[in-house]
């Protein structure tokens, strides 16, 4: 297990310091000058050579990604004019455009992201494992193929579709939401879970699609195998082999499935972050890709590299705890 | 089995390497035994030839996807079409674009273009990377392998909307914006098929025909093309199936966000975003663009969920009471 | 001239001191330094916080597009050539801590706002100010910028390079805002900044995205006669979606009722709802901002070093079309004229080719043959891909199918928003034929047409504003001529000459002129819309 | 024990003490499959007596697993289509409805199944899977079930039960496996065991022990045993009276020392006379076919040996997880020598073939190929070596292609090395198919359409394409049933006698390797313990090992088996 650990966490540095890498490259390369950025359009040159000067711009390439580099394993120190301010360790620098630490854009953007991934996963579990378990225990049966259709439908439909449907039907129709906006659930729980229903809804309409193909396949393969005949050849309960047996073996890739995706629902949801407006990393991710304000472009890819790294190791963990027969290796 | 594998498994892409091949003829009949591959199969027929007779479609209307007709929308009132349901009339058989009272049939057609060029563009893109580096992985030594999986994971790790943003921002503009949103798409999303043809690669290396083949002096490359390729086609073909709807949401997608194809080219994501607000004031200009790309989206999942029915194997026989004998730990 | 100023109050009842106002906005107050802001005249909440040594003054329509005095005793005293400057602090001026404030505080803000640390503010006095264009900022060069005199703590003056006639709207600008030295806390400063104005600030999260602004009890209002200071407290929520604003305060429950909006239109589609709800329509405010749209022209490049193009083009274009693109005739009035319809631009009418409201084709086809190309021609059409925006692909694609009437086949050039901003601004890389807008930043000619179309103005290797690339030495001896004049009335009439004179090159096509129309709660009351800002002040609204 | 196992159980015994366990009437069991209905059972009928022990044997395919199901109706609601009247312990089976049938199933009447691995839940600990089916019958606390559950598990001979109860599935060797599935057959003391193949996926020396368990527990319970196989040496010691199936109707049945002794039917006959016997020596025919052209140049003992291995070790895996597969075996093979190598599963047979036509790379120790060391030549350097040392595999479904024609895949090495028109080479794997008994017309055949000795055939094929010096062969006959095995094997010893060849024969069945081999090595946990001719090892081993091997074999005559049995139990009892 600690040599597992050990052996994951070497391979997330070396994927997310290949992500760095690239991003860097990818941003240097593409036109746009930060010092313009930072100045604002209009900048006379004097002004513009002094802020190359101070955002340290003079340095060749690989010293500002040294400098990058420096800055999340060490932090870095920056001035303030007056005095200095420090960023602390993972330090992603700070925005062109606002001068903001990215570190502080990122912890303030996090709680939307997570507030949406987390809730929405909630809901693709029950809707997608309850729809795949009726469809399982259904087969056969008119049940079963209209509820295939659905999740056919649901796993064909984009999430912006969706979105723009529930929004046509819930604020404009009938009237029963406000246009959705986010309020972080410290401010007010119930105006949180309100204003996040309709993304929450979006999200799992269109996710559970996968996992209820997903828990039913599996629970199908397991009905299939032999050890459920062994019960069935022993008189126990169709309902209770599906129940115990099929379902047990069903949660795992279920499990280890959505531990992955919340990984990339980090930062992921960029369509339905910014349809629904949910002030997150997506949607800052977005913008800033559009202003080229490239310390917050790596500082989300980075984190969002970070989950999802943390969350292929999470998923494999879940996937040996829930099955003793897998080895991590 | 490996949580890596989970997307491949889901996909009901790993068949049995060792089964033997469905013929051609076997699948299509197969398949058309399906109840709903056929009226998905019929609808790509259509979209396909919507698309290739765009032009001429619009020339029988009569309209053209980019002429502006401001006296068919209401000026003061914020551009919305004059009268119902978007503006249908015999000159504009679905309505008029609100603002720019551009021919919404014309438009909508023509949007298939785009759609189904990208969205096919783009999996050829990742089929021939996929499998590409997939055979590298399976075939080549530990360093290779340790390198290309690296690679594959950051490429399955990041969301592909992402990716894709990022470059499309990079790009030169001079770029002709379908191709450079294949050759995008296709770059960013192979990951899985790689993934996959390695995952595939890896066992069947260790079938007895692999290592016959290598007792009768086969190279590596000889075995490639002869043991491997051929096995792969189905597994490849059924994910690749299943790539080219989701390749179209991307698309859609990027478009929605509006970085994808550049006006005044008409595509069913970019109608779609600019609708976006419009769903009170003109719904049908929402509704028509989200229902086509729907519809596209829905007949090739449908037809890839058939395609993947007829190549599985296991489907063929699904009541099985698990006879035969077999000695365990035989095949260790 | 502009349309009137829709500028009702929804109801009749007097207003009244108390309550919250709640404003409700999509951007961020991102730069809420005194040294990093750009808006002009100071912005709508920075004013709240800030005082300067002038304000514009907070009236309806035209009336409001004048300098007014806001810390000093008047809007300033020029020396005959108006280019020294002086000012006089009036008496009981106070920080929110009580200290009182002196001019040595706001030499001190101007400082600061040469400091790299604390870019983004506006230009002009760093090329005004004698010294000013190299000087690096109080942190770098303690010895401070000797061009700013405080020969009392009530008295300030400023020594320009050149006559700058409009000095008192610069002055208008939060630089000019005072900033305690041993308060300054650096890039840290916005986080809470040191109020001079009716409000302070409790809370300010995010960087911008939440402002919480609370009555300064060290204000007074018998120093202020331009700042009403109504309601108790301000909450301002930004990072909100257009639409979710729009359908919030068209919607106007609980809170909402107290709301505004000082950045958000309505937009196409909110406005076909709005046009049909008369209750919601007595709750629009339409504000003109001094703004013009326009099709930029690079003479450098063919073939638009032919003034026959640029004319066959403005004789093509169809504002129709382009005003339905950006939103329809509620939204944007049609352009001819450079500079924006409001009299203190000094507005004169003029349309050098005249091609009615919808183009005129045929006549563009002429012209285009006497400049010798009776086939047509094939041209790119550089824009912004940011849609819904007025240099986006909407405008372009009206432009493209315009144009095509008169045989000029346009090819879209689309650009990331960035991409275009340093693409037409980069005199080497200007593309030959753009869209782009110009707003000044202070309603007069000369922000208007000084960047634009002072030859000396062309930077070559930074962003350049003179797009046109315009050389033209009566040109740019007029625009110093006009900047001399302290009388503003007097230099508005010939900004307006001037305008029809530049105008007649074709090196513009203008498009028009944006309007802004915004909807504010049902309990707003003193309802106030400039024309400086086109949009309704909050310093002057009342939620009791 | 009984008394507790009396109490708990179901009661309530049929009215006639005349009826039988199980009676079974025209037995009809249809499949309905793509390509048409698959009669797999056709108008069987046969019963057994309470108490009673049926052996039901045939060979794969004939209808044994189907009937057998039939037994508790698990065809209900698959889409087979059962007719015919099956009585089992009272109850009709195929008219009960589901509770009834619930209730028949594993209470009057339990199954155990062939695969002992997958016939268990993976994610469940064994005692709590025994104790649900036991609460299924039985009203019973959850730990008076777990209680039970031990107390099965102990019976059947899992030592420290109570603490391996809580093991899961995989924690479990195949025998452990296979006694828990029995355990969970006892729980609810039926009348009647069905067991269906419940050896076949084990080691012999395992088989012995898991059939003498159900015979003891026979003896103990009372209990009927239906006993499904395809070995005629499981039955004969097993079962009082035997069923031979072919093509779903019977075609034998009687006393198992009747039929086995004297059976009436030809197809009885042939099976019989298929299965090897441990305790012949090498079917003269075979040697002196084989030893006649050569016997006057018998190779002297000190002639170079054409293939030998010294200290070869093979390592799996890295560090703390290292399974050393072949741990130091040495060996020699000469010139047109049969060398048979047995060993239970696991002991390293198939690696060390492997090594031996270097298909992997030993981690330690050498081997000479003609006096020349190829043990650490490289893939490159190999490749003109390649065609002296061959293989056939066990597996005869994925030793080949499936997407290429069995032609083709035989054609393969003759291509690989070049030189030979295209013609030449069809015409050379025309030859070589009807060289092993085959269609020379069925070159553009895949090999789906081949029967399981026919592909075997395709691969022995491929393995002579080159005119090998040496074909190792692993396990080429353990897939097939026993007609085919003979045939195979036969085509091997007439082969290799033509051709001068020399064969490393591999399998896991003493029977079949003595057949072929003149000497013989016996592995065990990656070494080899014992080595010598043939007929001295098996008929006078010196090693215990080798001894408990040979005693664990099942015998055909059922009185040889009682003896055996009666022997094992003092050489496992330590
Ligand atoms: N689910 C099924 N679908 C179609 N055919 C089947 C099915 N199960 C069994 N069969 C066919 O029925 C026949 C009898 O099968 P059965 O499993 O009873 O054979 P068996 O005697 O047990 O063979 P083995 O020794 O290989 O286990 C075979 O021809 C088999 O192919
Ligand atoms: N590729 C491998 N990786 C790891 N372990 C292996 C590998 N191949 C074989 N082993 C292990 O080596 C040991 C010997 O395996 P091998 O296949 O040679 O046995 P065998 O005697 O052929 O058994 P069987 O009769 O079951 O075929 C076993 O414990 C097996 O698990
Ligand atoms: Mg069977
Ligand atoms: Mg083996």
């Amino acid at each position: 297990m600690i040599r597992f650990l050990l052996r994951r966490t070497v391979s997330a540095v070396v994927v997310l310091l290949v992500l760095a890498v690239v991003l860097y490259a990818v941003f240097y390369l593409a036109p746009g000058d930060p010092a313009q950025l930072s100045c604002g359009p209009k900048c006379s040159p004097a002004q513009l050579v002094q802020i190359r000067e101070q955002m340290g711009l003079n340095d060749s390439v690989y010293v500002q990604f040294w400098h990058f580099l420096q800055g999340i394993v060490a932090g870095h120190d920056y001035s303030t004019g007056t005095g200095t301010e420090h960023c602390s360790a993972p330090c992603f620098g700070r925005s062109y455009r606002t001068g903001e630490l990215v570190s502080d854009i990122l912890v303030a953007k996090l709680p939307a992201t997570a507030s949406l991934a987390l809730g929405a996963m909630v809901l693709w579990l029950i809707l997608g494992v309850g729809t795949g378990v009726l469809s399982a225990l259904r087969r056969g049966r008119p049940t079963e193929r209209l509820l295939t259709g659905l999740t056919l439908t649901g796993t064909a439909t984009p999430v912006f579709i969706i979105g723009i449907l529930l929004l046509m039907l819930f604020c404009s129709v009938l009237q029963w939401l406000p246009y959705p906006t986010y309020v972080p659930f410290t401010d007010d729980p119930q105006e949180w879970a309100w204003n996040l229903l309709l993304p929450w809804l979006a999200l799992a309409l269109v996710e559970s699609a996968k996992y209820a193909r997903l828990t039913r396949s599996s629970m199908l393969e397991t009905l299939a195998e032999d050890h459920i005949r062994t019960f069935r050849a022993y008189g126990v309960s169709e309902r209770a082999i599906i129940g115990r047996h099929a379902l047990r073996a069903a949660l795992t890739p279920v499990i280890a499935l959505s531990a992955l995706d919340l990984g990339s629902m980090f930062g992921g949801a960029l369509l339905t972050e910014s349809l629904f407006n949910v002030p997150g990393l997506g949607q800052k991710l977005v913008q800033s890709v559009e202003l080229k304000d490239l310390p917050v472009v790596v500082g989300i890819v980075l984190v969002m590299g970070f989950a999802v790294v943390i969350a292929n190791a999470a998923a494999d963990v879940l996937y040996a705890l829930a099955d003793r027969r897998v080895v991590l290796a | 089995m490996t949580t890596q594998d989970l997307t491949a498994v889901e996909a009901g892409a790993v068949g049995n390497p060792g089964a033997p091949a469905p013929g051609a003829r076997q699948v299509w009949r197969r398949l058309r035994a399906q109840r709903a591959a056929v009226p998905g199969s019929a609808v790509i027929a259509l979209l396909v030839l919507v698309a290739l007779a765009a032009p001429l479609l619009s020339a029988i209307e009569g309209q053209n996807t980019t002429s502006y007709h401001p006296e068919l929308v209401d000026s003061a009132s914020g551009g919305v079409p004059i009268g119902s349901f978007g503006g249908i009339s015999g000159d504009h058989w679905l309505g008029v674009e609100p603002g720019t009272g551009r021919d919404m049939f014309s438009r909508l057609v023509h949007g298939a273009q785009i759609s189904l060029a990208v969205a096919l563009g783009a999996t050829a893109v990742q089929i021939l990377v996929g499998v590409g580096t997939g055979l590298a992985a399976g075939l080549g030594n530990r360093f290779v392998d340790n390198l290309l999986s690296r690679v594959t994971d950051v490429m399955i790790t990041m969301p592909a909307l992402v990716f894709a943003i990022a470059l499309m921002a990079v790009v030169p503009d001079g770029f002709p914006r379908p191709l450079l949103l294949a050759l995008i798409i296709g770059f960013v999303a192979w990951g899985s098929i790689s993934k996959l043809v390695r995952a595939q690669v890896l066992s069947l290396k260790s079938l007895d025909y692999v290592a016959a083949s290598r007792l009768a002096g086969s190279g590596t490359w000889r075995i490639a093309r002869r043991e491997l390729l051929p096995s792969l086609v189905a597994p490849v073909i059924t994910y690749a199936a299943l790539l080219i709807p989701a390749n179209m949401v991307i698309e859609s997608g990027l478009s929605f966000l509006g970085i994808g194809v550049k006006p005044p080219t008409p595509s069913w994501g970019q109608m779609l975003s600019s609708a976006n607000t419009w769903y009170e004031a003109d719904p049908a200009y929402v509704l028509l663009p989200a229902a086509m790309l729907f519809i596209s989206v829905l007949a090739f999942t449908v037809l890839a969920d058939g395609i993947r029915t007829a190549l599985d194997p296991r489907a063929a026989s699904r009541l099985r009471v698990g006879t035969g004998r077999k000695r365990e730990g035989a095949a260790s | 001239g502009p349309k009137d100023s829709a500028a009702k109050d929804s109801s009749d009842a007097k207003p009244a001191k108390g309550g919250t106002l709640y404003v409700l906005n999509n951007q961020a107050q991102e730069d809420f330094d005194p040294a990093r802001l750009y808006t002009s005249g100071g912005g709508n909440v920075p004013s709240l916080v800030y005082r300067t040594l002038t304000t514009r003054t907070r009236a309806n329509g035209a009336e409001g597009s004048k300098v007014a005095a806001d810390l000093a005793t008047n809007t300033g005293e020029p020396s005959k050539d108006a280019t020294v400057w002086t000012y006089h602090l009036k008496d009981g001026l106070k920080y929110e801590d009580g200290t009182a404030i002196t001019t040595a505080d706001i030499k001190y803000g101007i400082e600061r706002s040469f400091a790299a640390e604390l870019s983004g503010g506006a230009p002009y006095l760093r090329d005004w100010l004698v010294g000013g264009a190299a000087y690096q900022g109080p942190y770098k060069d303690t010895k401070g910028l000797a061009s700013v005199e405080t020969p009392d703590a009530k008295t300030i003056v400023f020594h320009l390079n050149k006559p700058e006639g409009e000095f008192p709207f610069l002055a208008t600008q939060t630089s000019f805002a005072p900033v305690p030295k041993a308060k300054d806390t650096g890039t840290k400063y916005a986080e809470h900044p040191v109020s001079s104005g009716p409000y302070k600030v409790i809370k300010n999260e995010n960087n911008g995205e939440h402002l919480v602004l609370e009555r300064n009890p060290n204000w007074s209002e018998a120093t202020d006669d331009q700042r009403k200071a109504y309601p108790d407290s301000i909450d301002v929520q930004a990072g909100l979606d257009q639409a979710v604003i729009n359908q919030r305060l068209s919607t106007g429950s609980g809170k909402d009722a107290a709301a505004v909006t000082t950045d958000t239109n309505l937009g196409p589609a909110e406005l076909a709802k709005v046009t049909g709800d008369k209750a919601l329509a007595s709750r629009v405010g339409t504000g003109h901002f001094g703004y013009t749209d326009y099709i930029a022209f690079n003479p450098k490049v063919k073939p638009f070093d032919n003034p026959k193009v640029r004319q066959a083009i403005a004789y093509a274009v169809n504002r129709t079309t382009v005003v339905n693109a950006v939103g329809g005739s509620s939204l944007a009035d049609q352009a001819t004229t450079y500079l924006p319809e409001q009299a203190s631009f000094g507005y004169t009418p003029y349309d050098p080719f005249p091609a009615g409201k919808t183009g005129d084709p045929t006549k563009a086809k002429q012209v285009l043959a006497e400049a010798g190309y009776p086939n047509g021609i094939t041209v790119s059409l550089t824009h912004d891909v940011t849609k819904a925006d007025e240099q986006g692909p909407e405008v372009a694609t009206a432009v493209q199918d315009a144009l095509k009437a008169a045989g000029i086949t346009v090819k879209l050039d689309g650009q990331e928003h960035k991409a275009f901003g340093d693409k037409i601004h980069n005199v080497s890389a200007e593309p030959g034929f753009f869209l782009t807008g110009w707003g000044a930043d202070w309603p007069s000619g000369g922000p208007f047409l000084g960047p634009i179309f002072d030859g000396r103005q062309i930077v070559k290797d930074g962003y350049n504003f003179n797009i046109a690339q315009l050389d033209d030495p009566a040109v740019n001896q007029e625009i110093d001529e006009i900047n001399k004049l302290t009388d503003l009335k007097a230099a508005a009439t010939r900004w307006g000459a001037l305008d029809k004179k530049i105008g007649e090159q074709a090196v513009t096509v203008p498009l028009f002129h944006p309007v802004y129309k915004r909807l504010f709660g049902k309990d707003i009351k003193n309802v106030v819309i400039s024309d400086w800002t086109g949009v309704l002040d909050i310093s002057q609204v009342s939620v009791k | 024990m009984s008394a507790a196992i009396d109490s708990a159980v179901d009661t309530a015994a049929p009215a006639g003490l005349a009826e039988p366990l199980v009676e079974v009437r025209d037995l009809v069991i249809d499949f309905p499959t793509a390509s048409g209905t698959v009669r797999a059972v056709d108008g069987l009928s046969f019963r057994l007596e309470a108490g009673g022990a049926l052996g039901i044997v045939g060979e794969s395919g004939s209808g044994k697993s189907a009937t057998a199901y039939a037994l508790l109706d698990l065809h209900r609601g698959t889409g087979a289509r059962t007719a015919g009247t099956v009585r089992v312990a009272g109850t009709d089976v195929l008219a009960a409805d589901d509770a009834e049938l619930r209730r028949l199933r594993g209470g009057r009447a339990a199954m155990v199944f062939q695969d002992p691995l997958s016939s268990l839940d993976p994610y469940y600990a064994i005692g709590d899977q025994i104790a649900e089916v036991y609460r299924v019958h039985v009203k019973a606390t959850r730990r008076a079930a777990r209680e039970r559950a031990v107390q099965v598990l102990d019976r059947v001979g899992i030592p420290d039960a109570a603490r391996r109860s809580r093991a899961r599935p995989h924690e479990f060797s195949g025998g452990m496996r296979q006694r828990a599935l029995i355990a969970m057959a006892l729980a609810c003391e039926p009348r009647l065991l069905i067991a269906d193949e419940p050896t076949t996926a084990l080691d012999v020396t395992v088989q012995a022990q898991i059939l003498d368990l159900l015979h003891e527990l026979r003896a103990e319970t009372g209990m009927g045993l239906l006993l499904v196989t395809h070995d005629l040496g499981v039955v004969a010691g097993s079962v009082d009276d035997i069923l031979v199936m072919r093509n779903g109707t019977a075609v034998e049945r009687g006393a198992v020392g009747a039929v086995l002794d004297a059976p009436r039917e030809p197809y009885t006959r042939a099976l019989l006379a298929a299965v090897p016997q441990v305790d012949a020596a090498r079917p003269v025919a075979l040697v002196k076919q084989r030893t006649a052209p050569e016997a006057e140049e018998a190779p002297p003992a000190n002639e170079a040996p054409l293939l030998e291995a010294v200290g070869l070790r093979r390592e799996f895996g890295k560090r703390r997880d290292t399974v050393t597969a072949v741990d130091g075996v040495s060996l020699t093979v000469r010139r047109g020598e049969t060398l048979g190598i047995v060993g239970e599963s696991g002991s390293g047979k198939t690696t060390l073939g492997r090594m031996l036509v270097r298909l992997l790379d030993p981690t330690d120790g050498e081997l000479r190929y003609d006096g020349r060391d190829i043990g650490s030549l490289g893939d490159k350097a190999l490749r003109p070596l390649r065609r002296d040392l061959q293989m056939v595999f066990q597996d005869p479904v994925s030793s080949l292609n499936p997407r290429r024609s069995i032609g083709e895949s035989i054609a393969d090495p003759l291509r690989a090395t070049g030189g030979m028109s295209d013609k030449a080479i069809v015409e050379r794997v025309r030859e070589l198919l009807e060289r092993v008994g085959l269609e020379p017309d069925w070159y553009h055949r895949y090999p789906h359409e081949f029967s399981g000795g026919q592909r075997q055939r395709v691969g022995i094929a491929r393995a002579l394409a080159p005119s090998p010096k040496l074909i190792v062969c692993d396990e080429p006959v353990s897939a097939l049933d026993v007609t085919t095995q003979a045939q195979v094997v036969a085509l091997l010893g007439e082969l290799q006698r033509d051709l001068g060849l020399s064969l490393v024969f591999i399998a896991h069945d003493l029977a079949v390797v003595r057949q072929v081999s003149d000497r013989v090595a016996v592995m065990r946990a990656g070494k080899i313990v014992e080595e010598g001719p043939a007929d001295a090892v098996y008929d006078a081993p010196q090693h215990a090992y080798t001894k408990g091997l040979l005693a664990a074999v099942p015998v055909l005559d059922p009185v040889e088996s009682a003896a055996r049995r009666a022997g094992r139990k003092g050489l496992t009892g330590v």
